[in-house]
């Protein structure tokens, strides 16, 4: 657990000594990201070899203390964040001259880092309440590092998740005062069905589905995620939303009493269809590039609300992969999205759609990652998108649910629809006359380099399933 | 004991007529010292009466704090004549 | 008898200030109900026997909210009025949680679950301290009280992006010399509090308050002027107590029996708890004044 | 020891009599300034009372600590008793920014930290 430990303290303590040497900041964020990058490869391969390692902090005994554990998908979400962040920060890096980036990205972002990584090891009701709240203070204060135009959708976005934390805390409450712990492993099968259990377990789930921007209550998600800079919103739309959508899957697969399973796989699925198809017409609809791309991010979470809803009605082991895998395609995929859309936003000046025409002779490299990583969201082989949407189309028809599948296949259409129509527009040669600014080839290449992760995860997808079945079994 | 107590809350409860009605900002502002006083006093005597010591604890902060804010509110609302 | 009559009437002037604060049309008389109301929820911990909780709401609640507060709204325009909210789908949402919950506190069972307690007390001789609360906050779940700096700290971080600088004014001398006979006397308070955390209510948050209002009334009278963010001691000041946390976390991995993190031994259990608070008073108050304070970077000395 | 309790619930009742005075004064005396004086003597005199009617019924060491909380609540409101009322008398001059008048009264504020603020406002 000294690797765990090590990828939660040296993104911390990185991030303090950026605070009081500011100079020093980009050189440490970047060994503190390879650092973290190392330890998140050896502490998978010796969850792979060992199996889950646990640690109760202080040693006292479960009751008391707060335990972390490091499981397959623990292990895996831990690199994923700490690669992510790697190549989040080498565009940062590239671009903060030209972008201005401000001085405080740097320690916010390795606190985002350190408060993640946090997230996936705990397994305590009221650490994860408290690592949430550091996520969303997090998150809320990379928002407002645009500026004055940022206030507002930053404001909404804190008040939307001070909320939520409250909801989930009260739930938090509720079950505390009926059974008397906070410790996940603990309490797991001690939840009787009754009216206290469903209400402490309405307001979690209310709170995080607010907090991960589940479909009717996604409201806040566009306006915060398009004001941010393009380094934090591709660090908001793929790592935070996450947090809650684990903590959600850790409530509804431990906690929750079988009598309530149905009733929720159900709320989950009308979410999840709602998602797909309202936010991806939304989407179609959004006349700004960076919306576009943050509307697809609520869409796109409809698919891991799919899959956890299959997973709490069948119980097929097949659903929790494909959950995973989900969230680490989308997570890949939506950084290159956000990293080359804000380049293109940058170099060409333009907020809207209409304006990208002709934007693959001008930044053919940016435009490539973007089409690549669209490919990956809608699931267009070869890429980790597609190895994803093959193992939940394998699931439903293992389950005999031809009438998901149709919707499965209607959602993919919506999302082809919203990225072809940059795609299409990007490659029609529309204005002969080449503009007169030269784009810079390092921060399209760092751009690049998420959305090719995201294509080689369909190379390693044997070991990726190997590793997701580890858990199952 | 405890009816003294809400007595003196009722009391409190009179005064914050005038932090609706005002006219002016004084008035609001001698609200606050109000509730710092009577709120001291309370909590002696719910000191007393749950015989918890440790009440006088928050009694001496809340007076501390009585002593302290108003002086901090008045420079920051303070503008320029 | 005279107990239910004061919950009534405690809980109905609470809640008739909530009220009112909410549907104030005017900041200025909702943040002084605010406060007023942060007074009344002292009064109403102290009633239910918690002193902890007492103490921190005093100190923040009937304290720096007010502060904090006018700080925003004197960067208000003029005349004001809030408009309250009318749409009905909040209202409606917050009326179908409080159904929820008055419907499920009934079940909570009255006695708490005693295993938990029975585990506490058990293991407080070996926390190094004598108050369960600080125990649990300080031993037990320290880890809980390290993300909660973070927090406070990543507060201050936030509002840093949104401030714009705001005038102080040379306070009357009156106001000057108050300020200056009161600040010993808050000094040795909030030691007082500190030291008293380890066997009684108590503790680093609460101390890191009281001092935090004490810089505020100071720096509101142009004493201090060397506290801002921009001065590498300040900041040290402000990330003390997240540094002293980790490193002793960091050194107790290595060098103690176990190698578990952020395990103190129990000889030395009391001492490193009190080293930890010690800074996190220190952090707490220079990061709660910054935050009310702020950056002013425009003084006037006019009398 | 009956008549120290009947000396003490006197003076409790005495301190309950002079808050209710401050409160009343609060509400019913005409201008600020003596409604300012209601609040600021008469409360820190009912805390003293009820200090007093308490210390009889405590021991030695609480009724110190009460005695110091008396002292620090009788100093801060003289003091800002004049705090108060010289800020009130300032912002009298000058209309305040943040106005519990009616908002046409504003108008004659142009000093020059405060024009920016009202130009926002319109």
């Amino acid at each position: 657990m000294s690797l765990a430990l090590g990828l939660v303290i040296i993104p911390l303590l990185a991030a303090l000594l950026m605070l009081l040497w500011p100079r020093l900041a980009r050189g440490l964020q970047l060994a503190a990201a390879l650092l973290c990058t190392i330890l998140a490869t050896m502490l998978l391969q010796l969850v792979q070899q060992e199996g889950s390692q646990q640690l109760f902090i202080g040693g006292w005994n479960p009751l008391l203390a707060i335990r972390w554990q490091a499981d397959s998908v623990t292990a895996l979400l831990l690199l994923l964040s700490a690669v992510l962040h790697l190549l989040v920060s080498g565009y940062a890096l590239a671009v903060q001259q030209r972008d201005k980036l401000a001085a405080a990205f740097w320690p916010l972002s390795s606190l985002l880092l350190a408060s993640l990584q946090a997230l996936w090891l705990s397994r305590d009701l009221f650490n994860l309440y408290v690592c949430l709240e550091l996520l969303g203070m997090v998150a809320v204060a990379l928002v407002t590092l645009s500026g004055d135009k940022a206030m507002r959708p930053a404001l909404h976005y804190l008040l939307f998740s001070l909320f939520a934390s409250l909801c989930y805390l009260l739930g938090v409450a509720l079950l505390y005062g009926a059974y008397g712990a906070l410790d996940l492993p603990l309490l797991q099968g001690q939840l009787q069905a009754n009216s206290l259990t469903a209400a402490a377990l309405v307001l979690i789930t209310l709170g995080l589905m607010l907090k991960a921007a589940w479909w009717p209550l996604h409201l806040w998600l566009p306006a915060a995620h398009a004001a941010a800079p393009a380094p934090v919103s591709a660090l908001l739309s793929a790592l935070v939303v996450k947090g809650p959508l684990f903590i959600l899957v850790l409530v509804w697969t431990t906690l929750a009493p079988a009598a309530f399973l149905n009733v929720a796989a159900y709320a989950f699925l009308v979410c999840a269809l709602g998602a797909l198809l309202l936010a991806g017409v939304a989407a179609l609809r959004t006349p700004y590039s960076k919306t576009l791309v943050a509307y697809s991010t609520v869409a796109q979470l409809g698919y891991a609300m799919l899959a956890l809803a299959l997973m709490l009605s069948f119980n097929l082991p097949v659903f929790t992969a494909a959950l995973w895998l989900f969230v680490m395609a989308h997570a890949l995929a939506k950084a290159a999205c956000f990293l080359s859309i804000g380049e293109m936003q940058q170099t060409l000046g333009v907020k809207k759609v209409a304006q990208l025409k002709g934007a693959s002779q001008t930044m053919p490299l940016a435009m490539f990652a973007f089409a690549v990583a669209g490919g990956s969201l809608i699931g267009l082989p070869p890429s980790g998108g597609f190895l994803a949407k093959w193992v939940m189309l394998l699931g439903l028809w293992q389950a005999q649910q031809y009438f998901l599948l149709l919707v499965l296949l209607v959602a993919t259409l919506v999302s082809a629809a919203y990225i072809f129509r940059v795609v299409v527009l990007a490659f029609d040669r529309a204005e002969p006359t080449a503009p007169d600014f030269s784009p810079q080839l390092l921060p399209q290449w760092l751009a690049l380099l998420p959305a090719l992760a995201v294509w080689a995860m369909a190379f390693f997808s044997m070991p990726l399933l190997a590793i997701l079945q580890q858990e199952l079994s | 004991m405890m009816y003294l107590a809400v007595a003196i809350l009722l009391s409190m409860l009179l005064g914050m007529w005038r932090v609706i009605k005002g006219p002016t900002l004084l008035d609001r502002l001698l609200t606050i010292q109000l509730f710092g006083s009577a709120g001291v006093a309370i909590c002696l005597i719910l000191a007393k009466a749950l015989s918890m010591p440790a009440l006088l604890d928050v009694a001496l902060l809340l007076a501390v704090l009585a002593a302290a804010i108003p002086a901090a509110l008045v420079q920051r609302l303070r503008r320029q004549i | 008898m005279g107990l239910l009559l004061f919950d009534l009437v405690l809980a109905t002037v609470v809640l008739l200030l909530a009220g009112t604060a909410i549907f104030s049309r005017n900041l200025t008389h909702a943040v002084m109900l605010f406060m007023a109301f942060g007074v009344m929820m002292a009064l109403a911990w102290a009633r239910l026997a918690a002193p902890d909780l007492a103490l921190a709401e005093a100190a923040i609640g009937a304290g720096l909210t007010g502060a904090l507060c006018f700080t925003a709204l004197v960067r208000q325009p003029a005349a004001l009025d809030s408009k309250v909210a009318t749409s009905l789908l909040p209202i409606c949402f917050v009326a179908l949680i409080t159904a929820a919950l008055l419907f499920s506190v009934w079940q909570i069972p009255v006695s708490p679950n005693p295993a938990l307690s029975h585990e506490v007390s058990v293991a407080l001789p070996q926390s190094g301290v004598a108050h369960p609360v600080t125990a649990v906050l300080l031993n037990f779940r320290s880890w809980d009280t390290l993300l909660e700096l973070l927090v406070l700290l990543l507060a201050l971080l936030g509002a840093q992006q949104a401030q714009s600088s705001l005038t102080l004014y040379a306070g009357w001398s009156l106001s000057l010399s108050w300020s200056r006979l009161l600040s010993p006397l808050i000094i040795l308070l909030t030691g007082y509090l500190l030291w008293r955390g380890a066997a009684a209510p108590g503790g680093a948050f609460q101390a890191g308050a009281l001092l935090a209002s004490g810089l505020v009334v100071l720096r509101l009278n142009q004493q201090l002027t060397w506290l801002s963010w921009q001065n590498p001691w300040v900041r040290l000041a402000a990330l003390s107590g997240l540094l002293v946390f980790v490193l002793t976390g960091l050194f107790s991995l290595l060098w103690s029996s176990s190698r578990l993190w952020l395990e103190w031994p129990t000889a030395y259990a009391g001492a490193v708890i009190l080293g930890i608070e010690s800074f996190a008073t220190l952090a707490i108050a220079v990061t709660l004044t910054l935050l009310v304070v702020g950056e002013p970077t425009e003084e006037r000395a006019d009398a | 020891m009956s008549w120290l309790d009947g000396l003490s619930w006197f003076l409790l009742l005495l301190g309950l009599v002079f808050f209710i005075a401050g409160s009343l004064g609060l509400l019913r005396f005409p201008d600020q300034f003596s409604r300012l004086h209601a609040v600021t003597k008469a409360d820190t005199l009912g805390l003293g009372l009820v200090v007093l009617g308490l210390s009889i019924q405590s021991s030695w060491r609480e009724t110190l600590l009460m005695l110091l909380i008396w002292l620090l609540v009788m100093c801060s409101g003289a003091v800002s008793c004049q705090l108060l009322a010289r800020f009130s008398r300032d912002a009298a001059d000058a209309e305040p920014l943040i106005s519990h008048q009616e908002p046409g009264q504003t108008a004659n504020s142009t000093s020059p930290a405060s024009a920016p603020v009202t130009k926002r406002a319109e």
